[in-house]
């Protein structure tokens, strides 16, 4: 690949493989990230309606970010009286007209999901960045240079994963690196080092998507059907951002995740259209311009 | 999984091999998420459900029969006088309703003898023998294995357990006939000679007011199933605190001394060495060495000083006199009979039972001493009024792990060496260091004293050495006292089978014996092995294992009666006849020449009593104890009683309501709701979260962890907070006797109100994480869940009843400035001693319907 | 600037314990709070170069990507012949559809949110002032009007002067500019835009320094020259945000960039006109007519091509007519409709027009902020992030199948308006749109 | 690989120029020299091994330190616990040690008093002493009210010991012991 910046022809292609079946929801992975690039807390925020997720969403200084999805099935009412409702020491407790009143979902499952910068094979953030901070390593991941980004801003809404972000005080972008600086010594990622169940495996991008698609056909096979891989193994066509260096294996749609069903890098998928319609429109303009000029100075 | 990720990395690869995984706990938390199955229960009614599971596995005759009758006591015959609660309403034979005690002698096997108690008082090491079976005369006893003699014990748990069927499972606890059948099923189908079931829980299963009940019937359940003793079965307590398992072997406890022999206890006659043997030693069993050890500790303690002549020191040693536990100790605090108190790292004014009624205790010493890594509420629970607060408070910055050696237990017996990575900051010190100094000055105050109750001071063997400038005593020195010398040699002793009675050997702990084998720190060893080989996931050379470096106690179960594995995918330990030893992965746990066909002559002493297919050698029997004659003080067999706190009256025994003999400090600050109370209409249970740590200050101070869960808040289900007006991220007010707490609401359906028989009932679950105070700017403070519970205990370990508690919420934050709610100054005279705590009343429990 | 106020929570930990410390005598160790660094990782730099990482093994080998889960678990099936398909179908069946399945809730955010503030957008209007002005002066050249051409030339440097400034300041790391001009690369239309912002400065720049020195015809070769840069300038600031992941954006690929010219080509001809009309150019002068005219239409078009885009949107436009970029294109409407309605009252004052010249302008300005303000909507709404997507599998499919028989999504949203109007009109400009699509993607 | 960008854009990057200009930027000119000569910080560091001190599963941590100070805490990939993982309070165990509130100085409240004062390491030591063997004193006794020998003080009291080490506990149990004071207890019982 020509957009390789670094070049040490030995590498090869890194990345992640996120198994949300195996995940607990423990966080150690966002607490590794930040202990290792020595990430700051995002402020402690009590969200609501967001389970156990208080960190809400990856930003400049959260780079692995864990996801809670309580998904519930609703089911028949107890047709019961209450204890110590009824008639109560509360007066109007009535605890069965509530029931009643409203249902009481069923619990169905908990998903947890560890999302992380998916290192697009056409990253969306790299094309647009102008400076050249954002670049391919030799691992094919993207990483932002800290002593290159001047903190345009432009790659955060390139990214259609919603990854990158700017930090609000220091100005610069940043994302996760794939700890391309534990790469380079070999070591694991520390948020793959630190996964108690190894629901983030990294590895030779190769071999975890075979294993990820070993995985796929062994749920299968114990009767989740539902379980099928975000961002690997697809046809030409329907890979998402042209396969992802980072994948998941998910077992609900992508929309439960916060993780769209299509995306591509839109400097690629856009670009090339609204410079042809813009050039277009332009040229259409000078030439409108001129006409007016010639037609109001020939009067 | 949700307190102990890393331990759940086994769990995943057990489930991705096969294995299915239930949960049982009130509220859905992430275990719920990746088990199998979540089994919701009522909080508290764990006894119905494990003894439905028991009489489903008798009716059905599901239970490993090989394994019952050999290994356990089911083929024993018991004394005729034994009678149950289905005969006594409730209670077994010997109960006092007066004093709420058991007279225990009817529980006994026909033909057996439990140690006479002395006079009214438990004699000096009675608890201890109990629970051993020490005394016992085993010779005498009968059995019948064809399990049909009705007063076999077989037999008398399958008529105490008749009762508790699915029906009243569902009943009691919430849980319908259909899914507790498939809890039964999944069980039996992975229990047996190819398979094993595992049953883990975090310790607090164990904070009941029959906490020691709930556990015994599980492991009832494993026995049953044949699942203790080998591989991939097992009872394992998740334990919370990096080393609690270490300073129970080494007791920082007032009961125990290290190597869990008991502590003297005060008796009419001046208690000596030799009778404290007697009636703590056994004639059978492992226990017969008693002396070996007690002699060792005294000789560790007090070196040249301890001679045969003086009984080694023990007349000198304190002897202790009724509950001496945290509890009543700060009862006596709160009364202001308490001078001081010395806290290192814990954190009682947010993790104790009625936090509130702790930190007013605190408030009523002279002095108090604490020592951790950051100022912590019970330091500074002076601030919320110090003008009315006399308490000199000492705050002393400790060190961390990385700035000190030493080695934790962990909840697996494992002794693991913690190398020292930098020195600690400023003036902040390790335990060591504190102790150490502490001890030298106290010893120089004393050196001269001639006063006899000064010996044990004057005569302190304390040989420590000390290192660089901040005189650090050398560590590996007191764990090398902690292992034991040869006093004629000079030599480090292999193994406690080496100490002997004559004050020629010495050893701190003598469980921890052989720690230091062979002059080598052998909780240092770093070599994890093979874990593909077979049997290599036993890792017999990571760090070591108490006693012996065993890793599976009575591994020998995991061999059949001949000592052959009872099958080729569950082998462990094994009889290897050419070498005419027990051989397998891991060390025997038995006497590792003795036949697997030897027979115990009746007349045997010491370990020659315990045959060769008695696995169980700490018992006098060498069976493991599906009923228990002796060593419990509520009952030989767990019966189901509510939680002292229950809404509900008992099903099964209607006449009782509560453990008749849970003991309670009756307080006007430490009420407890009554029996039929409407005012708390809604069941309360506590529990822990991923992202903190116990009472916080390892956790809400550091914003890395304090981001991922930085407010207090309750799980409600979505029915009772649409009836109260609470809504989701929105304040609530959670009220019980003792406190009014706030909250944020998690209103999710991961909390469920649970369908009991005929009726409704809606629980509330929470974190007690949160405290008031916090050391950084980053991190985050709350109201503490602990202020809400009473001070309680289950009869046999004094532990508080804090899993099911009643409560009310309401939305909204609360009214009052501090969360107390009922301060109880007025009036803080108890009716009873604080060491002697009150069995709960019969009448408070009556009529409840 | 788009920075927030004071240091950071870390730094002030820092700060204050660095305080607490002072003048204490040693304590040995350093006890700097470790609370972490924004903005990048920590420090990329071996301890000691060279050497390896003790007790860890090298090359991968403690990364356990089979570690826990071996072949005694059921983790992983051997993958048959069909493997590929059957993981495909998997994921299709999750993903692949154009609506999002019933009952699953779009669980955001998606995507993060521009976090430009006023210094772009209103760098895109004098960019597009300096544009327009490029064009006039081209067009004014070659109808002869020298003297316009001039002036124009230096209405071009003077808009584009502070277009640069206003850029730096909305960095992140404003002194780290220059490292937009340390690559070349034209796939970052800000890159792009960077360089044709600096050519076009200094091409504009050295005509106006021809013209200064009379060198009218070397002025008139650059002016040209920078018209033509100009056809760059103002349509990319289109383009880029049209390549990012923001739905009203994106959405607006075809339309972006042509409304933003004409919104520079308006504001370009206002600007001259009025700027003329201060320098003594009298009413009636064929170039004032011609800039009248010039303004007109580009508003015009730009207000038709504006409301076309928004029909055609559907549901994603709502955030066109909400909140703050709801307000602001209310405002740009209004103006640019007053605009044009005085433009016809065909010059009764002469006040008349220089208001409409002027409305033009202000509305030209709102429209700016109104499509960033709308950007930073839109991607905040997570529906419309989350159906963007499913409906790009539906453009594939249809391209695939070369079916362009498309559903009509935007009639369900004005039931009450003359649906069937515009359902034939959204289908026109659908089919257009498809087509040219089809076009481009062939290639 | 790409093959599903539009087919314009990459027909257009095989041309021998304009391709050339599509990949600018994106090539060897953007990495900057700090970039080429990363690498990890623990490169060359001593390490300690370690425990984790929170909970009592017991997993083995890496420690890795600069001159005196933690650089890195992380998972022990060889201990057959956790193998190298660590939970989320593992992995913020350095935090832990350099946490923002680490006490460094003795901190002494004077009884009623609001404030608290610093205090030296040896007049702590002394004066704490000196409370303990006054409440030894103060509450001696020999025989319980029944006349039951007991030898020992209910003068003082002692909590805490489960994130202490087995050496810390033990010279503990062993010195209170001596001195007769028996209300010593720890988290074991909640």
């Amino acid at each position: 690949m020509t957009e390789i910046a670094i070049d040490r022809p030995e590498s090869r292609r890194m990345g992640f493989f996120t198994d949300t079946t195996v995940c607990i929801g423990c966080k150690a992975c966002e607490v590794a990230c930040k202990q290792w690039n020595d990430l700051p807390a995002d402020g402690a925020v009590f969200r609501k309606t967001s389970s156990y997720d208080h960190t809400g969403s990856l930003s400049a200084s959260t780079w692995r970010h864990v996801r809670f999805v309580e998904q519930t099935e609703p089911v028949p009412l107890p047709d019961l009286p209450a204890y110590g409702g009824g008639n109560g020491g509360h007066g109007e407790v009535d605890l069965v007209a509530a029931a009643e009143a409203h249902g009481v979902p069923q619990m169905d499952r908990w998903l947890f999901m560890s999302d992380v910068c998916k290192h697009c094979t056409n990253a969306g953030c790299l094309d647009a960045c102008p400076t050249g901070a954002l670049i391919r390593t030799e691992f094919e991941t993207v990483i932002v240079q800290p002593d290159v980004c001047n903190g345009c801003g432009y790659c955060v809404p390139s990214c259609p994963f919603g990854v990158i972000n700017r930090d609000p005080y220091d100005g610069r972008a940043a994302k996760c690196t794939l700890c391309y600086d534990r790469l380079e010594d070999g070591l694991e990622p520390a948020c793959a080092k630190s996964c108690p169940t190894d629901s983030i495996l990294f590895g030779p991008y190769d071999e975890l998507v075979e294993t990820a698609k070993g995985r796929v056909l062994a749920l299968h096979e114990r009767g989740v059907t539902d379980a099928y891989l975000y961002g690997a193994g697809d046809e030409p066509g329907e890979q998402l951002a042209g396969e992802l260096g980072a994948f998941f294996l998910l077992t609900a749609p992508p929309e439960r995740f916060g993780l769209p069903a299509q995306a591509e890098s839109p400097a690629q998928e856009n670009g090339p259209v609204a410079t042809a319609a813009g050039l277009a429109a332009a040229a259409l303009g000078l030439a409108a311009a001129v006409g007016a000029f010639a037609r109001a100075h020939r009067r | 999984m949700e307190a102990h990720p890393v331990g759940s990395r086994w769990a995943m690869k057990a489930r991705e091999r096969g294995a299915k995984i239930i949960h049982v706990d009130p509220h859905y938390s992430r275990t719920s998420a990746i088990s199998d199955m979540h089994v919701p229960i009522r909080a508290g009614s764990d006894i119905a459900f494990l003894g439905g599971l028991i009489r489903h596995i008798i009716e059905t005759e599901s239970y490993f029969r090989e394994y019952v009758v050999n290994y356990t006591n089911a083929a024993t015959i018991v004394n005729a006088d034994y009678q149950g609660p289905e005969e006594l309403e409730g209670v077994f034979s010997g109960f006092d309703s007066g004093s709420g005690t058991y007279d225990r002698s009817s529980w006994m096997y026909e033909g057996g003898e439990v140690a006479s108690a002395a006079g009214q008082r438990e004699h000096s090491t009675q608890a201890f023998s109990d629970r051993t079976g020490a005394g016992m005369m085993t010779g005498n006893v009968r059995s019948d294995e064809t399990l049909s003699d009705p007063r076999c014990i077989f037999q008398i748990m399958k008529r105490h357990y008749a009762r508790y069927t699915p029906e009243m499972v569902e009943r009691i606890c919430g849980i319908s006939e259909e899914q507790f059948l498939r809890v039964a099923e999944t069980l039996i189908a992975n229990s047996g000679r190819e398979r094993t079931t595992m049953l883990a829980y975090a310790v607090g299963w164990t904070q009941h007011s029959s906490g020691v009940q709930m556990i015994r019937a599980g492991s009832i359940v494993q026995l049953l199933l044949g699942n203790i003793g080998r591989p991939g079965g097992g009872i394992m307590a998740m334990r919370g605190h990096a080393s609690i398992q270490g300073s129970s072997d080494i007791p920082t406890l007032y009961e125990i001394l290290p190597g869990y022999l008991p502590m003297p206890r005060a008796n009419d006659d001046d208690l000596t060495l030799a009778g404290y043997v007697s009636g703590g030693g056994s004639q059978r069993g492992w226990w017969s060495h008693f002396d070996n050890y007690i002699v060792s500790l005294l000789k560790a303690w007090f070196g040249d000083a301890a001679t045969p002549e003086n009984g080694f020191g023990f007349p000198w040693l304190p002897k202790i006199s009724g509950n001496h536990s945290h509890y009543p100790t700060m009862l006596r605090a709160f009364e202001g009979k308490l001078d001081g108190l010395l806290v290192m790292g814990q954190n009682p004014a947010v993790g104790s039972a009625n936090a509130g009624l702790q930190r007013r205790a605190l408030g009523a010493m002279k002095w108090l001493v604490v020592r951790d890594l950051a100022e912590v509420e019970t330091a500074n629970f002076w601030t919320e009024a110090p003008e009315d607060i006399g308490t000199e408070v000492f705050l002393m910055p400790a060190a961390s792990h990385v700035e000190k050696e030493g080695h934790f237990t962990n909840t697996q017996r494992l002794l693991q060496w913690r190398d020292k990575a930098v020195d600690p900051p400023g003036d902040a010190r390790s335990e060591l260091h504190f102790t150490h100094h502490i001890a030298k000055r106290v010893m120089a105050h004393y050196e001269d004293s001639e006063d006899p109750k000064d010996w044990p001071l004057v005569n302190l063997h304390w040989p420590y050495s000390e290192h660089g400038s901040e005189q650090e005593p050398v560590v590996e020195e007191v764990l090398k006292e902690i292992n034991g010398y040869d006093l004629e040699t000079g030599e480090l002793v292999p193994g406690f089978a080496q100490l002997k009675a004559d004050g020629t050997t010495s050893s701190g702990c003598w469980i921890y014996s052989g720690c230091f084998a062979d002059g080598v720190n052998q909780t240092r060893r770093r070599d994890p092995g093979d874990l593909d080989a077979p049997g290599g996931s036993v890792s017999p050379e990571w760090g070591w294992a108490w006693p012996a470096n065993r890793r599976i106690l009575y591994n020998r179960a995991s061999a059949d009666p001949d000592g052959k594995p009872w099958s080729e995918r569950k082998k462990y330990v094994w009889w290897d006849e050419e070498r005419e030893q027990w051989t397998g992965y891991d060390v025997p746990d038995f006497p590792v020449g003795k036949r697997p066909d030897y027979t115990a002559p009746d007349d045997a002493e010491g370990m020659d009593a315990i045959s060769g297919d008695d696995p169980f050698i700490m018992m006098a029997d060498g069976r493991a104890w599906l009923y228990s004659p002796s060593g419990l003080l509520d009952g030989p067999l767990p019966a189901h009683y509510e939680p002292y706190e229950s809404p509900v009256p008992n099903h099964l025994y209607p006449k009782m309501g509560a453990n008749p003999a849970a003991i309670t400090w009756t307080h006007a600050a430490n009420p407890i709701v009554p029996p039929g109370d409407d005012e708390y209409p809604i069941i309360a249970s506590t529990f822990r979260l991923t992202e903190h740590h116990t009472a916080g200050p390892m956790s809400r101070n550091l914003p890395w962890l304090s981001e991922l869960q930085p407010e207090m808040f309750v799980e409600i289900d979505p029915q009772l907070a649409a009836e109260r007006g609470i809504e989701d991220g929105e304040w609530m007010t959670v009220v019980s006797p003792r406190a009014e707490i706030e909250a944020r609401a998690k209103v999710t359906s991961r909390v469920q109100p649970l369908r009991m028989g005929d009726r409704v009932m809606h629980q509330v679950c929470m974190p007690w994480h949160w405290g008031a105070y916090t050391s950084s700017p980053q991190g985050v403070t709350g109201d503490a869940a602990n202020d809400l519970i009473a001070i309680s205990g289950d009869p046999n370990v004094s532990i508080q009843e804090s899993k099911a508690f009643r409560c009310d919420v309401r939305a909204g934050r609360r009214d009052r400035a501090t969360t107390e709610r009922q301060a109880g100054t007025q009036d803080v005279e108890s009716d009873h001693p604080p060491e002697e705590p009150k069995k709960l009343s019969q009448t408070d429990q009556a009529d409840f319907r | 600037m788009s920075h927030a106020s004071g240091p950071p929570p870390e730094d002030r930990i820092r700060e204050d314990h660095r305080r607490a410390v002072e003048g204490a005598p040693d304590g040995g160790r350093d006890t700097t709070p470790a609370v972490g660094r924004r903005g990048g990782p920590a420090l990329w730099r071996r301890a000691v170069e060279g050497s390896p990482v003790a007790l860890a093994r090298q090359a991968f080998k403690d990364a356990r990507w089979s570690y826990l889960y071996k072949d005694d678990t059921s983790y992983r099936v051997r993958n048959g012949a069909d493997a590929n398909e059957r993981i495909q179908a998997a994921a299709r069946r999750m993903r692949g559809s154009t609506e999002i399945p019933e009952g699953v809730d779009a669980n955001g955010p998606f995507i993060n949110a521009p976090v430009w503030t006023w210094e772009v957008p209103a760098y895109f209007f004098l960019g597009g002032v300096a544009t327009g002005s490029s064009f006039v002066a081209l067009a004014a050249d070659l109808a002869g009007d020298e003297r316009s051409a001039a002036i124009a030339r230096k209405v071009t440097i003077a808009a584009i002067g502070p277009g640069a400034p206003l850029l730096v300041l909305d960095l992140g790391r404003p002194a780290r500019f220059l490292n937009m001009m340390r690559i070349f690369k034209p796939r970052s239309a800000m890159n792009a835009g960077a360089w044709c912002l600096m050519a076009f400065s200094t091409a504009g720049g050295a005509a106006v320094a021809a013209d200064v020195l009379g060198r009218r015809r070397v002025a008139k070769v650059l002016g040209a020259q920078t018209a033509l840069l100009g056809t760059y300038l103002g349509s990319y600031t289109g383009v880029l945000l049209a390549s990012t992941a923001v739905p009203i954006w994106a959405r607006s690929r075809l339309f972006l960039p042509p409304i933003f010219v004409c919104t520079a080509v308006a504001t370009g001809a206002a600007t001259n006109r009025l700027v003329l009309a201060a320098t003594g150019m009298p009413s009636g002068h064929p170039t004032r007519d011609a800039l009248g005219t010039i303004e007109t239409v580009a508003m015009g078009a730009e207000l038709a091509l504006s409301s076309f885009n928004e029909k055609r949107l559907g549901q994603l436009a709502d955030v066109l007519e909400h909140g703050r970029a709801g307000r602001l294109f209310e405002f740009a409407r209004w103006a640019v409709r007053a605009g044009l309605m005085l433009r016809f009252t065909r010059g009764r004052f002469a006040w008349e027009h220089h208001v409409a010249s002027g409305l033009y302008l202000a509305g030209g300005l709102a429209f700016r902020f109104a499509w960033i303000e709308a950007g930073k909507a839109s991607a905040g709404d997570d529906e419309a992030v989350a159906r963007m997507a499913r409906g790009k599998a539906t453009v594939k499919d249809r391209l695939r199948d070369g079916r362009t028989t498309a559903r009509v999504r935007t009639s369900a949203r004005h039931p009450g308006r003359d649906a069937r109007a515009a359902r034939v009109y959204a289908d026109a400009v659908r089919r257009l749109s498809l087509a040219i699509e089809g076009v481009l993607r062939r290639g | 690989m790409g093959s599903s960008r539009p087919r314009i854009f990459e027909g257009l990057r095989e041309l021998p120029v304009v391709g050339r200009a599509l990949d600018w930027g994106m090539g060897a000119s953007a990495a900057s020299a700090e970039t080429k000569k990363a690498g990890s910080r623990i490169a060359g560091l001593k390490v300690t091994e370690s425990v984790c001190p929170y909970c009592a599963v017991g997993c083995g941590q890496l420690v890795y330190t600069r001159d005196g100070e933690l650089v890195d805490v992380e998972g022990n990939p060889r201990s057959p616990i956790n193998q190298g993982t660590l939970c989320p309070k593992g992995a913020a165990s350095r935090q832990l040690v350099q946490q923002p509130g680490r006490l460094t100085k003795i901190k002494y409240r004077r009884p009623y008093a609001t404030e608290w004062e610093e205090l030296d390491l040896e007049t702590a030591m002394d004066m704490i002493a000196e409370r303990m063997i006054a409440a030894r004193e103060d509450h001696w006794e020999e025989r319980d009210e029944q006349g039951w020998k007991v030898d020992r003080t209910r003068g003082f009291a002692h909590l805490g010991g489960a994130t202490l080490d087995n050496e810390e506990n033990y010279l503990l149990k062993k010195l209170y012991t001596a001195m007769g004071a028996i209300q010593i207890e720890n988290q074991a019982r909640i």
